[in-house]
């Protein structure tokens, strides 16, 4: 089966990890991931005034193309990249006038040749017609939790990973209403259905500083410990993550962290998707372990994971 | 009612227009407008008069009614909120049916606000052949009577459906209390103690409960529930469900061997689940009816094969396995609903860690962790592992207040019982400390903000304006975050315990017995009352009215008043030999009546039912109160009101319009 | 100058009280207007106010209480509903939505009630005489006698 | 310090201008601080999130727009879903920062990262640092 996927910017790049164990996992869940032709990236932040909503052009542009493509859904796993685009195509759906603003500007956009200043191609609006899901929610509500646990090949043993949902995903609950920001369970379904035990701990939600990663560094390395350090004391052998940037404020950071907070001694950080490749059978050099700053090979060594026999 | 009346083209009308002194003729030509009048069709004499209110004023026109054989009368003079019932009355005594008598305002709305005679004088023209138009089509009217059954139906047993029955049963009537309990007492009987006198709970409430259970003429219920409510204001038919206790009450003698030997072990309700009870138990040592009950959805399965130990040591053979459920019927005329409250989830705060943390508890937990009949006897100890707390944290306002995403009114009574809880626990722990989160501290009530500040300058409390966004375990310390806006610092905390105020909400359940009253509620369930001023203990619905918590959020004191208040009006209604209600209602023209169900729905009073087997709607003319907007919104003509009819207005209009 | 006649439906429990209060306090306003007593503002139907128009009213006022003080309970909130749709209406028929005005007055507002009076008047001065020039349509839609 | 309250036009026209920017209700805040209660970034704002939007209500602009905490704001959204009124204080936040002097310096500029840091960082994170404090 065919699936729209948008990978986003960083994912090409720095979060190579994320991008691939996704599409192997995919696989073994058949599911063939497409990317939307030609696209671009979707602005990392979704525009909270009402000024700016030019922003709204590149994320809908994007959906606008898998519409075209005869796409229905469009998964993405980058929390950043999904908040955009769900907001951005919610945005069109409920308001007439933005969804008249953003078609007008795209309609010259990709009515005008540059060049020639002819018209080429016909342009169609764009209503919000495709849905916007999060690989977490697609897991859950598409693929289920029976099919996952029918094609494990590897028993996690119930490996403690403690969920780390981080701020984008979850809210505003208006918008991305999947889950409950205070009590969310999608993370914790999902780990429970590939094998693993979910570390409940009260940080999962707390954001880890975010952008300010790079104008407050100190303030990012304080509040990924928080998260880091409360895993830990509930028992968690790794933190899970679906979003590359709270993978760098957690992955990257722990040195800093080290330096700062001596109480902690480190903590692997995966991407969720790893995890699932993992427990669906694929290679452990498939996954992209090299790029983690903190070693997670370890974790995949030590736990006697199993093969399960077919 | 309708009475027999006479063809508009055959009645006769009498005109009277009244100087009152200078202030109407003062501006008003009130010659010129009686004899402007007197030759309209049907107006068969037209005078006027110095003052009409006068004793003369009235003898003319029962007079002149008696002399001239009249129909009807217009008596154009004040407004008719003052002397429409002096006319009425003189009209009765000169022998007229009292809704012939028609009042055509020429004075507060005319002669006082107009002062160029002309237009003045042409204006009461108008009104007053508006008024002529109306008449010749008026009914002859008797007003509506019905029997009243005077016995009264109390739904809930807590402090509020006490007072009222006893109340009830102390004006001689009969009362029948609902509790779908097995024990009357309500939340009240939970309670430690009780702001803003700290009066231990159980010594003031069990006095009432016991007068109650002997009462001569209090039929008490418990572990009944309603089933359903047919009929109308005085005379209600109500049938209620008897819930099967297995336990005959008369022969328990409150041994408590069953208990012993039950293997079924059940959080404990009335401890709020921080203690156990059995399968069989007694809700509390002075629940009232004193007698175990059964609790058949946790008994291993009523029967000697499954289990059946408690039966085996039942001496008095008081235990019986085949009781059923049974239904009783009975007839009252009043309804009191006093089905009180419950408290809002600790669930649908997540952020606070109320279901995941043994020691963030609610409100009424506290109150048993403080009770000296509580599970720890008094002492305070925290849930999680007995511990003494050192540390104690409250939050106010949880899930009140909040329109986004929980509940948007105040539950009223959190400011005063956390106060209350602050102080208690101070007293019981002097070295612990207690914080409370607040956002305003509402303490309206008589002696509530003394005892407030009591709280803070005696036992020292120290409270944070500022509310809690988290609450979460580190080790065996729960971490508070909270904020001081008066210092715009964010502060946490470490707490043993935290205590959640949550809000006040409908009583679970409510609902359904709601829907069969056929009552109205607001819209967050509690049942709504007729004017929130002037008739805050009835309900919309005729015959029905409301006591305590289930009509919002309130404290004891309010409850008990409402309580009484509300006991007094079935009292009122009791104290008429039949009831009399307005006879311009909105009747049903069967012929007319496409079956539609418009009206239904416009009916605020449940007043109009559709009948599916004639297909057409019918209407309970004891219930409607006249409004008219059934009538407005009738598309088939259907729906008349009785001397107000559309043939009327339309009459009235053109009086006043056509030139 | 022309002198507009308009018809006013008072609600009995609220804007009738404040037509009252106004004369007690002799707050003299235009003659323009003539009122009638209804139970409830919901007691009105459109037909009464098309029928007031047809039969010479260059405006129709109607008054009723407050938002939640009706009488009976949420009359008021129909009659809004009612008149919002009406309103409509009333441009189709060629009867300019002005010319009708719901306002809520309660019985101790005999001031807005005066003043409301001659505003109204006012507005219907300046908007001239109805001409009703589609009276077979109103016709039509109005019963007669 | 005695701060004088102006409740002319100006003011308004801030408090206007800031509510149709963020589509928030200003007024709706009856402060009971639970933004800044769970706030990430409290402890290095010098105003917190209820201070920000209670100067907004006062019209008092100029202490707002001096704020360091207009740039300390991770737009989280912890404040937006635990607020009791429903008010998306990051909104507000971006209002304000909207409004901000226009030709004055980048908060943070794509200038001030260094060619090893840009290396390793996530591109989004560049993106989504330069919509939000770059002019
Ligand atoms: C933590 C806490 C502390 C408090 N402390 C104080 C205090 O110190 N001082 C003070 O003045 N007030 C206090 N209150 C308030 C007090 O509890 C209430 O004002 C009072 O209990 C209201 O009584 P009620 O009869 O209206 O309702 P309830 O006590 O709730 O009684 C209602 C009764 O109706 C029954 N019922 C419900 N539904 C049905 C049905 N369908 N059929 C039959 N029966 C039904 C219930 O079982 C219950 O017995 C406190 C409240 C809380 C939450
Ligand atoms: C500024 C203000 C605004 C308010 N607004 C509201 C509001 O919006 N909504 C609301 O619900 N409530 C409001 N209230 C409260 C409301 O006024 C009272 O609740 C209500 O009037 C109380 O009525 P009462 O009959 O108890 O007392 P009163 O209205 O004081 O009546 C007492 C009567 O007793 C008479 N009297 C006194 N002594 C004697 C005597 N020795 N012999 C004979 N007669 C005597 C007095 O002359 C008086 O007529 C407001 C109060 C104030 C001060
Ligand atoms: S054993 Fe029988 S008499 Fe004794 S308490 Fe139980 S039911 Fe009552
Ligand atoms: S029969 Fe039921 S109530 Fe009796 S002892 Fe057994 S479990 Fe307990
Ligand atoms: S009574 Fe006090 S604690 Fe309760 S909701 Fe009202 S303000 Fe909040
Ligand atoms: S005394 Fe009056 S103004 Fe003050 S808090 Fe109480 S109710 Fe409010
Ligand atoms: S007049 Fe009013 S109360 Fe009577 S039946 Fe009609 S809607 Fe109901
Ligand atoms: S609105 Fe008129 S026609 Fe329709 S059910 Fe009611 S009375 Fe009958
Ligand atoms: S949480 Fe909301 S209401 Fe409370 S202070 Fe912050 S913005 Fe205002
Ligand atoms: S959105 Fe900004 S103000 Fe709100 S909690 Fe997050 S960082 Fe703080």
């Amino acid at each position: 089966m065919k699936l729209h996927y948008y990978p986003g910017c960083t994912l090409k790049e720095k979060a190579v990890a994320l991008d691939i164990s996704t599409r192997e996992a995919m696989k073994r869940l058949d599911v063939e991931l497409v990317e939307p032709e030609g696209w671009t990236c979707c602005g990392a932040e979704y525009p909270l005034t009402e000024e700016k909503i030019v922003g709204l052009a590149a994320p809908i542009r994007v959906l606008r193309q898998v519409r075209d493509e005869g796409g229905e859904v469009l998964v993405t796993t980058c929390s950043f990249c999904f908040a955009v685009l769900k907001r951005a195509n919610k945005a069109l759906r409920d308001d007439p006038l933005k969804r008249k603003r953003i078609n007008a500007f795209l309609r010259d956009d990709i009515q005008i040749d540059p060049l020639t200043k002819a018209r080429t191609t016909d342009f169609e609006d764009y209503n919000g017609e495709v849905q916007v899901l999060h690989l977490l929610e697609y897991l859950r509500d598409r693929v289920g939790t029976p099919k996952i646990k029918s094609r494990l090949k590897r028993d996690l043993k119930g490996l403690a990973v403690a969920p780390y949902y981080g701020c984008r995903l979850l809210r505003p609950q208006e918008e991305m209403a999947f889950d409950e920001p205070d009590a969310p369970r999608v993370f914790e379904d999902f780990l429970e259905a590939v094998g693993c035990s979910a570390v409940d701990y009260a940080f999962k939600q707390e954001c880890c500083g975010s952008y300010l990663s790079v104008s407050l560094p100190d303030a990012a390395t304080e509040a990924s410990y928080r998260v880091l350090r409360a895993a830990q004391m509930e028992g968690a052998r790794a933190v899970t993550v679906t979003c590359p940037l709270c993978f760098y404020n957690m992955d990257s950071r722990q040195a800093a962290i080290k330096e700062k907070f001596l109480d902690f001694s480190g903590l692997p950080v995966l991407y969720f998707t790893q995890i699932l490749a993992w427990a669906l059978g694929v290679d452990r050099e498939v996954l992209g372990l090299g790029e983690h700053a903190v070693p997670a090979d370890s974790l995949f060594e030590e736990v006697p994971t199993t093969e399960v026999r077919t | 009612m309708t009475v027999k009346t006479k063809k508009k083209e055959d009645k006769r009308i009498g005109l009277f227009v009244c100087h009152c002194g200078v202030n109407i003729a003062g501006v008003v030509d009130v010659k010129k407008v009686a004899e402007a009048l007197k030759d309209t069709p049907g107006v068969s004499m037209s005078t006027d008069y110095v003052y009409m209110c006068s004793d003369p004023g009235q003898q003319m026109i029962i007079d002149t009614i008696k002399e001239k054989h009249l129909d009807g009368i217009i008596v154009a003079a004040c407004s008719p909120t003052l002397h429409e019932k002096t006319f009425q009355e003189a009209a009765r005594l000169a022998g007229l049916n009292p809704y012939q008598i028609e009042i055509a305002n020429i004075r507060e709305q005319n002669s006082w606000v107009h002062s160029d005679k002309d237009k003045a004088t042409k204006k009461a023209v108008k009104i007053v052949k508006s008024h002529v138009a109306k008449a010749i089509r008026n009914e002859n009217l008797e007003p509506i009577k019905v029997d009243v059954k005077k016995r009264a139906l109390v739904i809930g047993g807590g402090v509020s459906g006490l007072q009222a029955a006893l109340d009830i049963a102390d004006h001689g009537y009969e009362v029948i209390l609902v509790e779908k309990n097995p024990s009357i007492g309500g939340k009240m009987i939970q309670l430690s103690e009780t702001f803003p006198t700290l009066d231990c709970s159980q010594c003031i409430l069990t006095p009432k409960m016991v007068e109650v259970s002997r009462h001569p003429r209090i039929k008490l219920l418990t572990y009944h529930e309603v089933d359903s409510v047919s009929g109308f204001i005085g005379n209600f038919k109500v049938r209620i469900k008897k819930k099967p206790r297995f336990v005959d009450e008369k022969l328990c003698n409150l041994c408590g061997e069953c208990e012993k030997v039950c293997p079924q072990i059940v959080p404990d309700e009335f401890n709020m689940g921080l203690s156990f009870r059995k399968a069989i138990y007694m809700p509390f040592p002075q629940a009232i009816p004193g007698t175990y009950t059964l609790d058949e959805d946790h008994c291993l399965g009523l029967s000697p094969v499954r289990c059946g130990k408690c039966k085996d040591v039942c001496e008095p053979r008081a235990i019986d396995f085949d009781m059923k459920e049974t239904i009783i019927e009975e007839e009252v005329g009043a309804i009191v609903v006093a089905t009180g409250y419950d408290l809002y989830t600790m669930q649908a705060l997540g952020e606070f860690g109320g279901e995941k943390y043994e020691d963030v508890v609610n409100g009424l937990e506290f109150e048993r962790i403080l009770s000296a009949s509580g599970p720890t006897g008094g002492v305070v100890r925290r849930p999680s592992d007995g511990k003494v707390p050192k540390s104690v944290v409250f939050v106010q306002c949880c899930g009140s207040r909040d329109t986004e995403k929980h509940l948007p009114y105040c539950s009223k009574i959190c400011c005063m019982y956390t106060a209350k809880h602050a102080m208690l626990y101070r007293h019981r722990v002097p070295d612990g400390q207690a914080t409370v989160f607040y956002i305003d501290v509402r303490t309206g009530g008589k002696a509530f903000d003394e005892f407030y500040q009591r709280t803070v300058e005696e036992d020292k409390v120290l409270y944070i304006r500022g509310k809690v966004s988290k609450v979460f375990k580190e080790g065996d310390k729960l971490i508070v975050w909270g904020v001081d806006t008066l210092t715009g610092k964010k502060v946490e905390i470490e707490a043993d315990m935290v205590v959640l105020a949550m809000a006040m909400v409908k009583t679970d359940g409510v609902q359904d017995l709601l829907k069969k009253l056929k009552i109205s509620t607001d819209i967050h369930g509690f049942v709504a009352e007729a004017h929130p001023k002037l008739r805050p203990v009835e309900s919309l619905n005729a015959g029905f009215f409301l006591a305590g918590c289930a009509h919002g959020p309130k404290d004891i004191p309010e409850a008990v008043s409402q309580a009484s208040a509300a006991a007094a009006k079935v009292g009122d209604l009791f104290a008429q030999k039949e009831l009399s209600h307005e006879p311009t209602v909105v009747p049903v023209n069967d012929e007319l009546c496409s079956g539609c169900g418009i009206c239904v729905t416009m009916c605020p009073y449940g007043a109009r039912t559709l009948d599916p087997s004639k297909g057409v709607v019918d209407v309970n003319e004891i219930l409607c109160e006249g409004c008219g907007a059934c009538a407005a919104a009738c598309p088939c003509g259907a729906a008349q009101q009785r001397n107000q009819t559309d043939d009327q207005i339309f009459s009235m209009l053109r009086a006043m319009l056509r030139e | 100058m022309f002198e507009p006649q308009i018809m006013c439906f008072l609600c009995k429990w609220c804007t009738s009280a404040a037509a009252d209060l106004a004369g007690t306090s002799r707050l003299h306003h235009v003659a323009n207007t003539i009122n009638m007593r209804v139970m409830c503002s919901s007691r009105v139907d459109p037909q009464h106010i098309l029928y007031a128009f047809k039969e010479g009213a260059d405006g129709v006022f109607l008054g009723g209480c407050h938002p939640g003080d009706c009488h009976y309970v949420e009359g008021n909130y129909k009659t809004l509903r009612r008149i919002a749709l009406f309103k409509k209406m009333l441009a189709d028929l060629g009867i300019d939505p002005r010319r009708l005005r719901l306002e809520w007055i309660s019985a101790a507002e005999g001031k807005k009630y005066a003043e409301t009076m001659n505003e109204f008047t006012e507005q219907i001065r300046a908007l001239g005489p109805l001409d009703l020039n589609d009276k077979a349509l109103v016709r039509e839609v109005v019963k007669d006698e | 310090m005695r701060v004088k309250l102006k409740a002319g036009p100006e003011q308004r026209t801030f408090i206007d201008r800031i509510e149709e920017l963020s589509g928030e209700n200003v007024f709706a805040c009856y402060q009971c601080g639970r933004c800044s209660a769970g706030c990430p970034m409290a402890s290095e704002m010098d105003l917190l999130p209820n201070q920000i939007i209670r100067l907004v209500q006062m019209g008092l602009l100029e202490d707002v727009l001096r704020s360091k905490t207009l740039f300390l704001c991770a737009s989280c959204f912890t404040c937006e879903s635990r607020c009791p009124k429903g008010i998306d204080m990051a909104r507000v936040m971006e209002a304000v920062r909207h409004i901000l002097d226009p030709k004055g310096k980048d908060a943070f500029g794509p200038g001030e990262i260094s060619p090893e840091l840009a290396k390793e960082l996530p591109q989004q994170v560049m993106v989504a640092l330069c919509r939000k404090f770059a002019k």
